[in-house]
């Protein structure tokens, strides 16, 4: 069966990230297939490469990382929430004229339509969020 | 494409936080895609379409006026809970008068708010194939 | 030592407005911001609750965030008093101390 | 359709639970997940509400919320069953459909 | 510097949000500057310091014994209200056994939580200099 | 009177960002003196200087940045809350090894001890959260 997550809140501050991951893992466990994770709101904040939590603390960020490497997984950031919070990758920034950029590498940055496209596609959306 | 039936679910008021502006960008989107779109006002979600609304006093931008323009895209069935009105004081009256011109009787206008009560408002839930919620 | 007390969600969404209620003290104040300028309104199904509250203390609503959902403060509960960012300056300075209900 | 209806918020501290209960069809499952764990408890302010539903729906709670919160799942409600996020997955693969109340 | 009244106010079950966690790491900062220091429990946040919290199957650090060790920091006072264990169906049985130590008395381990109906929580609210809440 | 404010959430996703900032204003409008601003939990992200919203909405992080530079405000950013939502000033992320860095000018970085002493040393002490 295919599956489209939502993710609408970032990481630490809200349990949402933390639970749309082990439901996520628990996915792929059982042989299902997802179709894409949208990260919406100050969802798009699971994309931050910039983040060093203290060591015994888990790093959710690097945690979806390595899920979508192992996985071939679609991550994708929305580009209108990520512009108004700050997040962006390397072509981007250079796109709007800055030195530096905060995307973990395994997301793509593109457009709300992403998520209504994995809404039709999928079998099964599910939303995580505050 | 295959259509469906998607609901974005409104459940929180207006610029105290993000959620109703952001919801409101991915609904504009779904017009795009061709689905059966309806949305959901209850709780303090009803706050979202309000007349009168001015941000003067908060440094916030105004975007009520943007549901008002739902009709144009065929989006044209809000659902809004009479409980969730009643309990705020609130009556149809205090809504937007939101429209959609119908283009099979001579474009006239139809109003766009369906007002249901709970039992109601769970049975067009019951019928959805995607929900999302902000 | 009078406390302004701060609220800032709706009283029809969360706990936290009828918690600040159940912990006021006699002669604080409360003042409404964001989602919780909501909760001025009479007619509704938390007024009565407010309105037993104003016995003890004072109540105000900052008036823009009323304003930006839609709502007038002809129909707030009488006695309630609508302030701007100045006026929420000045309860800041008249009481000793604030707690924010978040 | 069954749906399955997804509440992470505690019922004591926001309505998103309640709001939940007066919005589900017959046949329906709730899951409780995250902070709305702690709902599952017999004996509390909120159990005759959910007790009531029960006999219209099916419900559930990510057990790993329930302990993480210090509650033994021998305190909840009779009836409620108790998943892990395997049988999360079960349940959305069950139900045609999900509806988070946020 | 001067000693203040500080109350923390913990409103929040823990791991659904972060804000008991990081409320705790203040609490803790706190001790270094010899304030007057209160932690107020009341709503959701008597699930802080509920006992046998077991969070392996969250994914989340179990931050519960930091509570266990506020005594030794000279944080002694915790005020949890009464009407939230009741509402929530526990007791004070269910909360971790909280204690500090007192030095004026052979280090005898005193009990650290202060159960309290609302009017009681009030007048120590009132008392406060600084009040934060997370 | 001298004030200490502290903000407990970021940019956008909730009003107390917003909130905050009028509140600022006023204090200063009226000659009084702002001690310091705390920014904790997701309040963090005020600070951030890679955001681009769109061109008809307010830009909060320059906001604040402005206000700082207009009134030399003291806005600190706490570091062990920053570090865990990828928030860094050039010297912090140089010290962890990162090519980029996202902290807008007029924040500084510290520990959560300004927040007590704020707390200390102001008349009053207001929290604006979620």
């Amino acid at each position: 069966m295919k599956f489209t997550i939502m993710i609408n809140e970032g990481p630490y501050q809200h349990q949402s990230a933390d639970s749309a991951l082990q439901y996520c893992r628990a996915i792929l466990a059982q042989g299902h297939e997802i179709f894409r994770v949208f990260f919406y709101h100050d969802g798009v904040n699971n994309g931050s490469s910039l983040s060093v939590p203290p060591g015994d603390d888990r790093l959710i960020q690097k945690e979806w990382s390595e899920l979508s490497k192992e996985h071939d997984l679609d991550l994708v950031i929305c580009i209108a929430a990520a512009q108004r919070r700050g997040l962006m990758d390397a072509d981007e920034a250079k796109r709007q004229g800055f030195d530096s950029n905060n995307m973990i590498e395994g997301f793509r940055i593109s457009g709300l339509g992403q998520l209504i496209e994995g809404g039709i596609e999928s079998d099964r959306t599910v939303v995580f969020g505050d | 494409m295959a259509t469906k039936k998607f609901m974005f679910v409104n459940r929180k008021a207006p610029y105290g936080t993000v959620y109703a502006l952001e919801s409101l960008e991915v609904v504009l989107i779904s017009a795009a895609f061709e689905q059966d779109v309806s949305l959901a006002f209850i709780d303090d979600g009803v706050y979202q379409i309000t007349k009168g609304q001015n941000t003067d006093g908060i440094g916030q931008k105004n975007f009520s006026n943007t549901y008002k323009a739902l009709g144009d895209y065929e989006i044209k069935k809000l659902y809004v809970s009479k409980e969730s009105l009643e309990e705020r004081g609130l009556t149809q009256d205090d809504l937007m008068d939101l429209v959609w011109e119908d283009e099979d009787d001579d474009w006239a206008e139809k109003p766009s708010i369906i007002m249901v009560d709970r039992s109601e408002m769970a049975a067009v839930m019951a019928e959805q194939e995607v929900t999302l919620s902000f | 030592m009078a406390m302004l007390h701060i609220v800032n969600k709706s009283p029809f969404e969360k706990v936290s407005f009828r918690s600040c209620l159940n912990h006021v003290s006699k002669g604080d104040s409360v003042l409404m911001i964001e989602d919780a300028a909501v909760g001025a309104l009479e007619g509704t199904s938390f007024s009565d609750k407010l309105k037993t509250a104003m016995g003890d203390v004072s109540v105000y609503v900052l008036g823009g965030d009323l304003a930006a959902r839609g709502l007038s403060e002809d129909r707030m509960i009488d006695g309630i008093k609508s302030v701007d960012y100045a006026g929420f300056v000045d309860l800041t300075v008249e009481n000793e101390t604030t707690q924010s209900w978040l």
